[in-house]
């Protein structure tokens, strides 16, 4: 029992480190903001480099690694708020693999197409309309759900509207879905609604601890009455409970990665939680590390207001935390 | 104890009534922008000559010189017919207008108070500094007196709509050598000063959204004869400015959020169903707002009669941070009520607007702390920190 | 328009306000903490004083004021942690002032005989089972309900048994009812239940203060890093937020009393607003007391467990938090 | 990154489920008194008897001598099979056996550790003092060496179960004129010696709930070889023996409330109805515990998993603090779903018991201060206060 990284894995977390570091740094989405995400770009180097293909069992045409490997990923691309096509991509490659489609599944793999995400708009919308996240310029749209996940040709919906998003640095739209899937999967197959659970919980995970050091490292240089703000127990206990919480949901975004790999019965249960603890703690980080900030954390050029508002994007997708608590209630108590 | 108003106070709140429904401007306030500066503009002029600007003001410089009980009754009327809150005219209505009544000299008065009420004249705040955030007092920005002048030099942040002002209250350091609250002066800062410079600083609301901007002054000169209340006497002057905001003007919003709570029953029994408000999450929380909110109009009515009782205003700020706080726990329940909706920033539709918007009263927080001091000290008697 | 008391009700407030200082310092509960409440032993005195008259018409046997005199009464109880015995009094003799039963009415005005409560154990039990609070030799039990409110003999309940009572102050049993009302009156005639929750909420209101002014005082002596203790920010914060509460719940029940003297249609949606705002608020408060008192606050030497106690039983009398949150949604939007 | 434990580790879990199953005591724990003293002295020894009391306490005193990875295995199997908290050993088992083992000689070691174990002792801390509460280090109980001995002059208080021990960690001002960390000294004290007696404090649980006492001591003596770690080093032996408390002993707890949470779950579904969990406060509430309960395991096993790579001990203060933090919020859950049933405190059932004894934990505020302190310095590298 483990659930710190492998070497192997901690080499892994290191490059897309590197990786994002040098070519994400979250300063881009004050200037690329307003206009859509620069994100896209990155694709085909990603790909390259295989982060897309993780997870996929080497006799589908991926490394042949792991769910775990899959969260530490996801967990960076939080971290650095890449664009959720991301998630387009990484399991619409699996749905392609799982469903025999090799060419596209490869053509996914090496990021040269985009995917973009359709998510039920709830209560807000009737059962047929959809919230598109970065489908604008997308060949594929991908739509996930308990019964299985599907890639949909852009055209198979209609009375698309472009809509400003609460996040500047995404494309949002409102469709209808009125077409059908050209490839997909049932949940007998695999399981990608749990996989999806789980990698938005721990993309949380990155976002919340992106906020925690935003706000620990603002902490440690900005002064007021003649000290560092971090040394006033009012910012220092705001900035340890960031970190507690933020641990929660390492940990559990961590151990439903495991399970998932165990194939245990305990897989939703565990996906759900993951999501659960990390959404709440994503958008609670984000807002704190505004009040740390002062004033300063209002404005547009601090970059902290894109954490809160990817956090309320990574809450709704696939279910906000309203409809995972009400789920997580229908699973038996795990062993 | 009752809660009867007089015939009089009856037929002004009819009368006001009357007036504001048939000139309440009905066109949407624009978000930002000179077309903003014209509509609130507008909307004052509109009140000005309609004979319902300032309320309590004295009459000669255009009020109506009346009291506390026909100044709630002309918010209550004023919310519920949703006129529109001229938020470019508050600094002038609440601040520096009542700042020159109390510490201002006959001249200061004739000068400037009737601009205000007539819709003529924006004011802005110029007290925050980049280096003195929660530590009001020991802001940085040096003003000199040379002649019949002072010679302004330094830096303000976060003035809200700064550059969409003409006037500015502003504080300024005047003797450095003094302990920290002894050297400050108040001073009225037209903002065509020439040595002035504006920096607009965006906020996260939506792109492009400019609500502050941060001042550079650069030598800038203003009259000596603009210093209110005496200089280097500018910290007790700004202290009863800081005792005016949120005072009675925190009325209007109260009563206009017990109707937004209303609004958000209406829209979550539409969305989720008449049965979803029993005992569900959303339901309790907007119950207990509800309650909440009518707890607050009832504190507002004791802010008033305690003010006829001349009790000490100090117990007004009980109501202020009950208004503050439910405030915010408003506009985040709005949010999560809307769901995906939450997720769109309309230009037509405030609700993600406003709860963005609370991340700014967070950071008020400061504000927060400072009266739960006053309370702690001034209500509580309890010992200074 | 004003909210604060005249000089008469003033002088009222000051009558009884002293009456119990001196009878009924809270310190008694101490000493008699684990055997039941003395406090019917007051009540032939309270009853000589007039204090179960005050809002009864004259022409009924009253004193003939108004609800806004009750409320500053029930306010001073809740602050001295009178016995809810009180309100089967005050309350008992309404009911057969309005049902024309004189004689029973001033027995029961001039203190002579105990009033237990009936309170519905809600999902706890089943439709017929009883809370009864101060019960054990009471003539009378009062059921309140929003049909209309009644007296009971004490033996129109059967299987009573004695329960150790959370609160240790009083004394709870177990009942079920199965016989009938001896006095009766319906909501139509006078409608005690919003009475009964306006009254309870004034009652709480007491409760709150009681437990912010036993805060500060504390604060004000205990020492701690050589300073008092209310000189810490996290403290006087605490301290101000017990402050800003009761200034809610105050200025509610007086609303509350006010609209109902007016007979507006908006006197159960202020009675309910009244309840649930000054009950969460005693609780909220309570807890916080004993925040302040340390370590010493958990014990049974100091006095503010027994705020805590008295603040969960006014809460769930005639409807928890949890009940009236519901019921207050139901009304229409007030004037 | 794996779950899986290894064959000997599978092996351990069986043989401590089979163990446990066979053993557990069966009867309810009593409340207090010298019934309760009995009651968990017994456990104790039981599992003492069965081998099974130690689990990474030194072979050579009684203990198992095993990693924590075992620790884990056994207080999991401990709590799935409902074995009873014996409260009273607590302190010996997670305080003072610990600060012997690392800081005591070789005497002490042999004289005090192997009676912990066997439940022959019970332990108590002298630590609080009535007019030092937050501020731990200026404690006043002083002790003057007089030939072989200690003799002791002051008065503790807060002392849990006091008046049921054999034992106490005392910490004593050894030198009144060192700066008042360096002062103090840790002291095995026998609870039989004569100077001291003890007041009971009755606690707000339940009348003649005594859990508390204070202890005054006059001119008690203690053999000068009672003192551990060395004479004025006492509070760097305390400040480790803090270190200790709620470490691995959390482990348990954790795992007991997450049951506690399945069980209200069930409670809540019989008496609401199974519809009621949808998106009701209760069940809102009720969920997100579910999911924090989960994190607060999987943090656990981080622990563990830190443990085995060395990482800085200071990361396990994150696991601590959640797991406080999430078990104040079950018992307030259990208090409310529980309803009208929250005004009778039966003997024989705790839910109302352990939502009382929550406020006890509100105090322990002070500790979520410092430990929040910790988080901040130490973890995350922020400037000392």
């Amino acid at each position: 029992m483990d659930l710190l990284p492998s070497d192997d894995q901690q080499q892994i977390v290191d490059t897309i480190k590197d990786f994002l570091r040098n070519e994400a740094p979250v300063d881009r989405l004050r200037e690329f903001g307003a206009i859509g995400n620069p994100d896209a770009l990155l694709w085909p180097q990603l790909g390259e480099l295989g982060f897309f293909a993780l997870g996929l069992p080497d006799d589908r045409g991926g490394v042949g690694l792991s769910a775990a490997e899959e969260m530490l990923a996801f967990q960076q691309f939080g971290y650095h708020l890449v664009s959720p096509g991301i998630f387009g991509l990484v399991l619409g490659a699996r749905i392609a693999a799982f469903a025999g489609e090799d060419a596209l599944r490869d053509e996914l793999l090496a990021g040269g197409i985009k995917v973009g995400l359709a998510n039920s708009r709830g209560a807000a919308g009737a059962a047929d309309e959809y919230h598109l996240f970065e489908a604008e310029e997308a060949a594929w749209v991908l739509l996930v759900s308990e019964e299985g996940a599907a890639l949909y040709p852009r055209d198979a919906f209609s009375e698309i509207v472009r809509v400003n998003s609460t996040d500047s640095a995404l494309v949002l739209e409102r469709a209808k879905l009125s077409g059908a899937p050209r490839v997909a999967i049932s949940a007998e197959t695999d399981n990608i609604h749990d996989r999806a659970l789980m990698l938005m919980g721990a993309y949380a995970v990155g976002v919340s601890e992106g906020a925690r050091d935003l706000a620990v490292d603002y902490s440690k240089i900005r002064e007021q009455f003649g000290k560092p703000i971090g040394a006033f127990q009012s910012i220092k206990h705001v900035c340890a409970d960031m970190a507690i919480r933020s641990e929660a949901a390492l940990c559990q975004a961590s151990f439903a990665a495991l399970v998932m790999d165990e194939g245990s019965p305990d897989t939703p249960f565990h996906a759900t939680a993951s999501k659960i603890v990390a959404c709440e703690t994503a958008v609670r980080n984000a807002a704190d590390c505004i009040q740390v900030h002062g004033a300063f954390g209002f404005t547009a050029e601090a970059n902290v207001h894109h954490y809160l508002k990817r956090a309320h994007v990574a809450d709704m997708m696939w279910g906000s935390l309203r409809e995972q608590r009400r789920r997580i209630l229908t699973f038996p108590t795990p062993a | 104890m009752d809660l009867k108003f007089t015939a009089e106070d009856q037929k002004f709140r009819e009368e006001a009534r009357e007036w504001l429904n048939a000139n309440v401007f009905k066109e949407r306030r624009p978000h930002g922008g000179d077309e903003m500066r014209e509509y609130d503009l507008a909307w004052q002029k509109c009140q000005y000559d309609g004979g319902w600007a300032g309320v309590s003001w004295p009459e000669e410089y255009g009020g109506m010189g009346l009291g506390l009980t026909r100044q709630l009754i002309w918010y209550e009327e004023y919310a519920r017919a949703n006129a529109p809150d001229n938020h470019l005219c508050f600094v002038g209505l609440n601040h520096g207008g009542p700042t020159i009544i109390a510490h201002g000299d006959a001249d200061q008065k004739k000068e400037h108070l009737r601009s205000i009420l007539s819709g003529e004249k924006i004011w802005c705040q110029g007290f925050s500094e980049p280096n003195a955030g929660s530590d009001l007092a020991s802001l940085k920005t040096r003003a000199y007196v040379d002649g019949n002048e002072l010679v302004i030099t330094g830096s303000k942040i976060w003035t809200s709509h700064g550059h969409l002002s003409d006037m500015q209250e502003l504080l300024v350091r005047t003797d450095p050598e003094a302990p920290k609250h002894k050297g400050i002066s108040w001073v009225i800062f037209d903002m065509n000063t020439p040595g002035l410079e504006l920096r607009p600083i965006e906020i996260m609301t939506a792109p492009n959204h400019t609500h502050f901007v941060q001042c550079f002054y650069d030598e800038a000169r203003v009259p000596l004869k603009n210093v209110v209340g005496g200089l280097n006497n500018g910290w007790s002057v700004a202290m009863s400015t800081l005792g005016f905001e949120r005072g009675t003007a925190q009325i209007k919003d109260q009563i206009r959020y017990a109707f937004l709570v209303e609004e958000m029953i209406a829209r979550a029994r539409e969305r989720y169903g008449a049965a979803f408000l029993d005992g569900d999450e959303f339901g309790s929380r907007l119950a207990q707002l509800r309650a909440d909110m009518a707890a607050a109009r009832a504190m507002t009515y004791m802010v008033v009669s305690r003010a006829q009782h001349d009790v000490s205003p100090a117990m007004a700020s009980l109501m202020r941070a009950m208004v503050g706080q439910v405030q915010q726990r408003v506009r985040r329940l709005a949010f999560d009520i809307i769901g995906a909706d939450g997720l769109e920033n309309p230009e037509d539709d405030d609700w993600v607007y406003f709860y963005l918007r609370t991340y700014a009263t967070t950071i008020a927080a400061g504000t927060s702390q400072i009266q739960r001091n006053i309370i702690g000290e001034r209500v509580l008697g309890l010992p200074r920190s």
